[in-house]
């Protein structure tokens, strides 16, 4: 933690986070991203919550499959190592690296091709080992580097640009992983930046998988009239069940709500989850109720965003494996290595 | 030719036909156990089904007091305790030996030989005359069995005694089940057969400085060793035993008694694509890290072995291979993945390989296995199987060099990157082939995003042909530069040999004994064993120096001999086969055969 | 050298820059179609990025009256539409040549370059002050650059009409624009330079009887004319074009109109294990079934290849290569995959493999593809390649010869299975290798148990050593006895010949060109091109004949050589490689360059 | 239809079906399982439920993966065609097979490893393709073939036969089926045949796919104190929340049922099938409902049992594409292949 990146350039008018680094030292390379494409903003609300976080950006792992939403890990954090893995292997990778060194901050970025066809079965046992990372899906309902196949978040019914009707029922990440039992699971839009660097804050500050869904249309591939993940479909289909706020640990808690109308959840580093805005008996903790949610939106053609669900209490991969705290790739040969007086004494076992 | 006429002391072989699931592994190691303990040579095939009960399953011990080990079809003595099996196991008995069975139930006389003895002893009866429990009837009926063994190969009671102690110290009832149905067995014995038998035991000294031990516990051992920390793999057969071995070194060796942390993570993952990409992670990440699989598995690893390969990443795979193709054999035996691992993946890549042929080497091969995997930042298969993996073989006792040191590669720490310009991950500034490289978290200017995309030598995306290639290039020459680093093939050579011989692996204890069969018949043969791909510069002066070389390798395809002629200078007219595919561990008979055939049909 | 002094008729090549995602597509293909309804023979390479939008690509036209359609690395003329790659397209100009640019924008004149004439159209201008809609801006100032080209090239403008009606007859508006913005391009060359350029062209009369079609495109039409009813695959580039054209082939030729059902099922599978499984069950249920993917996809179906080939179930395999290794350049051609289809799977595996030459041999050897699955129940791959697949091919009209029949293999029917006594699935009467099979709800007695676990000839389960051989000693013999039925290599002997040249696929027309030139300088080679693995005995007969036998393939590790030394008896001193794998296609240049070379230092 | 298997010996005591075959004519070759180990009894169950529709047994298909469940199909149907593909791989072989041929009828058998870990991907997909097949986990929570690790549904805490707790939660099929749409699921028990073999009926004549989860104790590896899925654990846990009865088609339907306290669904074929003892308010056709139950039942350390969801309206994958009523397999080439002509006539696209 002793070589934190240097600030770049001097932006006159930019704010230092506590690190001294202005939101540019957060950012990557240039995206190569088709203009309009949601997946650019997403990138830069990871930027913003990572600087507003006062992140290290040297301590981020930051890791993806292949897509076009895989790419973007180049477009932030230049200074955070980076894995471009296989498609749909992203989560093995990451639970590898974790296994590694488990004091480092993990995000993931996936496309729904690459997370609910190829890699379903991995992003399912990450969910199920609560490893540690933020996962982020961008989810345009296509594969957008292979030029618009329906993937497997596609509605049912939704067009494609060449006109064809999507004849199969969607998996839908959300209800998924609340079947799976994941500890942290929200949802948003790439076009409301506000609600999405909210939630990528608090899904950093959780311990353990936190699932976010981004809905984030594909300018090229699924942005047409018919498609039901175009900008203006999610914008007229949107609705915000839960809007909360995350207050990080080291900031006062200020935030003003009535009694009852708010709910907080304490998360594991301290930091505090302001549930402010609740649709009306809206219980983020249960997850009968947030599937009963997800069913009637559903049933209405209502897309509900915000964190559905959180659970702090869980224990992650590390706990429930007791590793050490010491980063496994730290510990010294010499600890590691039981020498040979040990394996004369062993030798005897074997007589 | 009645084989057992004369006496033979300590050179003979027997085995024990049973049911599986009915718990006569612990008599089957009682046995050997005790030979071992008399100081006499011992080695033991456990020939098992794909099945957890019910199925038939031998037990084959061969005792020889020159050190051979490998199997030999050649019984002179066979426990029929599966009356399925009887008319097999009858038929597998050497001229002039003998069959041991259960004459509880008595036998079929269409299933006598002439040229066999039968000693019948009534052991269900006596179990259960002896014994309350369901269980405990079937499980002593092996130790009655072990009883009767014990009388009829002039076991050493005394060793027995004392096994018994240290196994069953603790626990008075079992400790006296197991002697009350050891000596009901081996009293039977005494009082109604002739013992000992022609061919018997007797103590020796040669087992002093040894050890019994099978390929997977000892490779576990050597990844602890190694100071490999995290394990990723999916249960599979036969590789199965060794992450139950590296779990329990980790549980005695590595966690903290009083925090209970533990200095490893095993992931049991959901499949071994996950298993893989665990371990590369980790291995990015900077931990030594390795998953152990069979066939199926590596099939299964395969894009993500190439990724490795492609971005530079170590990892150690170990390959416990069994029959295939496909689930093949789950339970047998084969050297089947040669090719698939050497060239494992799409596009071009290129794999070190190592090739253990023993326990011993399993141990030593773990630790040598990551430095190369480190040093080439390159996956690095360790290609075991099953008869080495999951049999119990004579090894002497395996030793650790305190002064070791991992050869963990080029690293760069936080101090060299604050003190460089700037960090190009795949720039070959000294042209040796291997770059250098960091990992997650140490320092900013670190930082590089790995891909399995086309990259430059500074690690960035490329689609230009020369950048591409500059990279690729140098993959292909830090291949061929393992060759240096990685074990060296063992040599044998006499005066006055004619051929050579080629092997690897499993078969060594076979092919050595072949050779010295030969030799007394009259042909004399040069020995190499590979020990690693990428093949040392010797490998191909060891072909050159014998117009005929014959490759030995358990494969349908002859993959070792294809390797051979891919992958070294040497004209392929003078590489010829001798295969063994069936799934039974190589036996010195079928390789003194196959080469005298393959001569004699020539000359 | 100034190559372009003297005319040029019907011989030169030139290339546009563009970025993508600007549709430059439809400009280049009227151009490349305008020549090739002139009667010229002309060929276009598209050399795109693994991108949607934004970076550069490059389509390269060549045309060539002796019909050599191989591209070449000389431009005589670039359209310089991407100011990011100005620097290196000047640079990639032959001496001579010509540099349209847009002139819209002063060009930096850092980039000028003495030897290159620069001729500026303000294409973006003239769209602007045309055009009202930014998009339609983009697209048509593409158009007036075909306009300029058609100019200064002599491409007939009534063939340019004629193609703009077929395309754009019903959509009146469309035409217009694209009517203007050709004019505009053309009459300003017209009006600024000295038209037509040195090099340029003139009708011939040499595409009468010829199409122009990727290999993707005539892939998937094989498929349907073979009756291939399942499809299954995961969209993987350079593949996905190939299922886009059969299910459109489908959609015209094997939907009902009237109930609207569909004889064909396209299966979009989650990945590419499970295409491959879908695949393998349609094929196993006795519908011909086929995939198509690329490298990492045959990594990830290897797994199942190898239980289609021990459990003997036809499937077609499509690999389109790209470059790898791992993800690698995936928009960019390789042959990288040979050794990696030869040997799928772990265990004793050996496929059967087809490599077509061009589009033509795509569309035949797709009906060839499933004949032989279905004779031999195996898998059998089709290595095309990126090159073959995605770029239009001047090709032979396709023809189907009605009397074609499916060879089914042995399949029995009801009545034959009501007729037997009883039906073994592996029994090999005749000792031809290939034993009868019986599709699922037929008949009772067809019935057996399908499985990738160790199998005797009856199909029961076995862990017998000399039974599992049986079985897969048949397999061996029976992927030998295909080589008869693959497509046999084609050859070409010259008198005088000194060399052997072999190569495979998509390397044929940079070869034949290159032998062409070799034999106006004097080096006379033969050639054979492989067509198949297992390889037919013609192709040992010819490399026999030559001491020295250059080996060209796209990969950088000699794949189809390797596979030559292991799968023939030709000793390995007589081939030579010769390589070229940056990922564009093979051009003559490279391959007389390179046997010169090798030639030179050896002679 | 017309080569439909002979009896095979007269069983004088044995009742024919409507195709003159005995429970006998269902069954296969020996088990080669543990004695006592519950795959064995859902065999029983699967050979009943056949018998009892008169399917002839050579107009199934059966499937599995790799395991000791997977073993099993060799042990019911003998003049079926059965396929032990590899493991994880079955559920795309039967795509592939029903693709071929949709006449026939489709039956998996898979273990818990098998299609909750390496298979899951496979699974979840054909459950989105309501692929028409009826698709077992006979669910031990071990790994059986492979001697007893723990599999992704072994419960938390539960403890292994060497005494180490399991240290993830369970994956349960039910609840995943759930959220990703499937369209019959029901849970039973090895060890209750009556309630299985109702269950298998039903979900045999269901068109789409049926997931059918059968708690199937492991006798060698999981049967001890301190498993949660022992004879014992399972017995003592299990409650039957629907009891359902399922009347064929061309059966009377004679049963009694207090208006009210029972709910019926017409299957696809027009057979009938009767909710008759319903937990309290609890609804089969609803999704969150559905769901509901299962987290309470959870959470009480209740196994709920029976037909718990039901959607007869759901469009099968051939439905969804729209495939010929003949079989693919058995479509003439001549009508497969354009022909001479049209190829002649398609060329000129290509000038
Ligand atoms: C094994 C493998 N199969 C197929 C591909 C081809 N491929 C690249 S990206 C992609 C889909 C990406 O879709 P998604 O994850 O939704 O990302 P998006 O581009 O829509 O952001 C596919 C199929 C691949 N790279 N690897
Ligand atoms: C690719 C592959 N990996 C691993 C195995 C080894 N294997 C065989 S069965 C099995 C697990 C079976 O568990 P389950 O599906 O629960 O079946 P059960 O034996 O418990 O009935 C495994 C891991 C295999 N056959 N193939
Ligand atoms: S193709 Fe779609 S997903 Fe890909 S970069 Fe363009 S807009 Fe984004
Ligand atoms: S090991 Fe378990 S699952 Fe396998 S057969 Fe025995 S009891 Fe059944
Ligand atoms: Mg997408
Ligand atoms: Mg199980």
């Amino acid at each position: 933690m002793t070589y934190i990146a240097k600030p770049r350039l001097i932006h006159p008018g930019l704010r230092k986070n506590k690190l001294g680094l202005t939101v540019r030292d957060y950012e990557g390379a240039l995206s190569t991203l088709c203009a309009g494409c949601g997946h650019d903003s997403v990138t830069t609300g990871i930027i913003q919550a990572f600087h507003e976080l006062d992140t290290p950006p040297h301590r981020v792992v930051k890791l993806s499959g292949i897509g076009c939403s895989s790419k973007t890990p180049t477009y932030f954090l230049r200074d955070a190592h980076g894995f471009n893995a296989a498609h749909g292997r992203m989560p093995s990778i990451a639970t590898g690296a974790s296994a590694a060194n488990k004091q480092l901050t993990y995000i993931g970025i996936s496309g729904d091709g690459d997370s609910l066809s190829i890699g379903l079965g991995q992003l399912a046992h990450a969910i199920r080992r609560n490893l540690d990372m933020l996962y982020v899906i961008e989810n345009n309902g296509v594969y957008g580097l292979t030029k618009g196949q329906f993937s497997a978040s596609a509605d049912l019914g939704s067009k494609s640009k060449r006109g064809e009707a999507n004849s199969y029922g969607a998996i839908d990440p959300v209800s998924l992983a609340l079947s799976l039992g994941a500890t942290f699971i929200a949802r948003s839009f790439s076009g409301d930046k506000r609600q999405l660097v909210s939630i990528l804050k608090a899904a950093i500050a959780h311990k353990g998988f936190a699932l976010v869904d981004v809905i984030s249309p594909c300018v090229t591939f699924n942005d047409h009239e018919g498609s039901t993940k175009s900008y203006r479909y999610t914008r007229e289909h949107l609705t915000e069940i839960v809007h909360s706020d995350f207050v990080p640990l080291k900031e006062e808690i200020t935030v003003d709500y009535e009694a009852g109308g708010a709910a907080a959840v304490t998360m594991h580093d301290g930091s505090v989850l302001l549930f402010t805005k609740v649709a009306e008996g809206y219980d983020p903790s249960s997850r009968e109720a947030v599937f009963s949610y997800l069913m009637k939106h559903q049933a209405s053609g209502k897309i509900p965003t915000g964190i559905l669900y959180v659970d702090e209490s869980g224990k992650d991969m590390h706990e429930l494996n007791r590793t050490a705290e010491t980063p496994l790739s730290e510990v010294g040969f010499e600890t590691l290595c039981p020498g040979s007086a040990k394996l004369d004494e062993l030798m005897d076992d074997f007589r | 030719m009645d084989n057992v006429k004369v006496d033979r002391i300590n050179e003979f072989a027997f085995k024990i036909a049973n049911t599986n699931g009915t718990g006569s592994a612990s008599a089957n190691g009682l046995i050997m156990q005790a030979i071992f303990r008399m100081g006499v040579p011992v080695s033991g095939k456990n020939l098992f089904p794909s099945n957890i009960q019910g199925l038939p399953t031998w037990y084959e011990i061969r005792v020889n007091k020159d050190g051979h080990t490998a199997r030999t079809p050649a019984f002179d003595l066979i426990v029929a305790m599966n009356a399925e099996t009887y008319a097999r196991d009858i038929q597998e008995l050497q001229p002039g030996g003998y069959l041991l069975y259960d004459s509880t139930w008595p036998l079929n006389p269409a299933l006598k030989r002439e040229d066999v003895h039968f000693l019948g002893v009534p052991l269900a009866q006596m179990s259960r005359d002896s014994f309350d429990k369901p269980r405990e009837q079937i499980l002593m009926k092996n130790i009655a069995y072990a009883g009767v063994l014990a009388a009829l190969l002039d076991i050493d009671t005394k060793v027995i005694d004392q096994l018994l102690e240290e196994k069953y110290g603790a626990k008075q009832a079992m400790m006296k089940s197991n002697h009350l149905a050891f000596k009901l067995g081996y009293e039977y014995a005494q009082k109604n057969f002739k013992c000992p038998l022609p061919f018997h035991l007797k103590a020796m000294d040669a087992t002093r400085d040894a050890i019994l031990i099978d390929g997977n516990t000892a490779l576990a051992l050597g990844c602890v060793y190694a100071g490999a920390t995290v394990a990723a793999w999916y249960p599979i057969t036969p590789s199965t035993s060794l992450m139950d071995a590296f779990k329990g070194f980790c549980h005695r060796f590595r966690e903290n008694k009083e925090t209970g942390e533990n200095n490893y993570c095993i992931l049991q993952a959901e499949d071994e694509l996950a298993a893989i990409g665990m371990v590369i992670g980790a291995g990015w990440s900077g931990a030594r890290s390795f998953t152990c699989t069979s066939g199926p598995g590596i099939s299964l690893m395969s894009e993500l072995i190439g990724l490795a390969y492609y971005a530079e990443i170590p990892a150690v795979l170990v390959d416990v291979q069994r029959t295939g193709p496909s689930t093949g054999m789950p339970t047998r035996t084969q050297q089947g993945d040669i090719l698939t691992c050497a060239y494992a993946s799409h596009g071009d890549t290129k794999h070190i390989l190592l090739f253990p042929a023993n326990p011993e080497e399993c141990f030593y091969f773990a630790a040598h296995a990551f430095d190369l995997a480190e040093r080439f930042q390159t996956p690095v298969f360790i290609v075991s199987d099953l008869d080495i993996g999951m049999n119990d073989w004579l090894c002497p006792r395996l030793k650790w060099d305190d002064s070791y040191k991992p050869d963990r590669g080029r690293v760069l720490s936080a101090d060299q990157l604050e003190k460089m310009e700037k960090f190009l991950r795949y720039s070959d500034e000294d042209q040796d082939g291997v770059t250098s490289r960091t990992f997650p978290g140490v320092h900013p200017k670190g930082a590089y995003f790995t891909r399995g995309s086309g990259h430059n030598k500074f690690g960035r995306y490329t689609e230009l042909p020369h950048e591409y290639q500059e990279v690729v290039d140098r993959l292909s020459r830090k291949h061929a530069a393992a060759a240096k680093y990685a074990p060296a093939p063992i040599v044998h050579t006499e005066e006055g040999a004619t051929v050579g011989v080629v092997s690897l692996g499993g078969c060594d204890g076979g092919v050595r004994e072949a050779i010295e069969e030969l030799k007394k018949q009259g042909i004399i043969c040069d020995y190499l064993r590979v020990r690693a791909f990428p093949f040392a510069d010797s490998v191909e002066t060891f072909l050159r120096a014998h117009t005929k070389n014959f490759v030995i390798e358990q494969n349908r395809d002859g993959q070792l001999r294809t390797l051979l002629m891919a992958e070294t200078g040497i004209e392929k007219e003078r590489l010829k086969s001798l295969l063994a595919y069936g799934g039974f561990p190589l036996s010195s008979h079928h390789v003194v055969d196959g080469i005298r055939q393959q001569l004699g049909s020539q000359s």
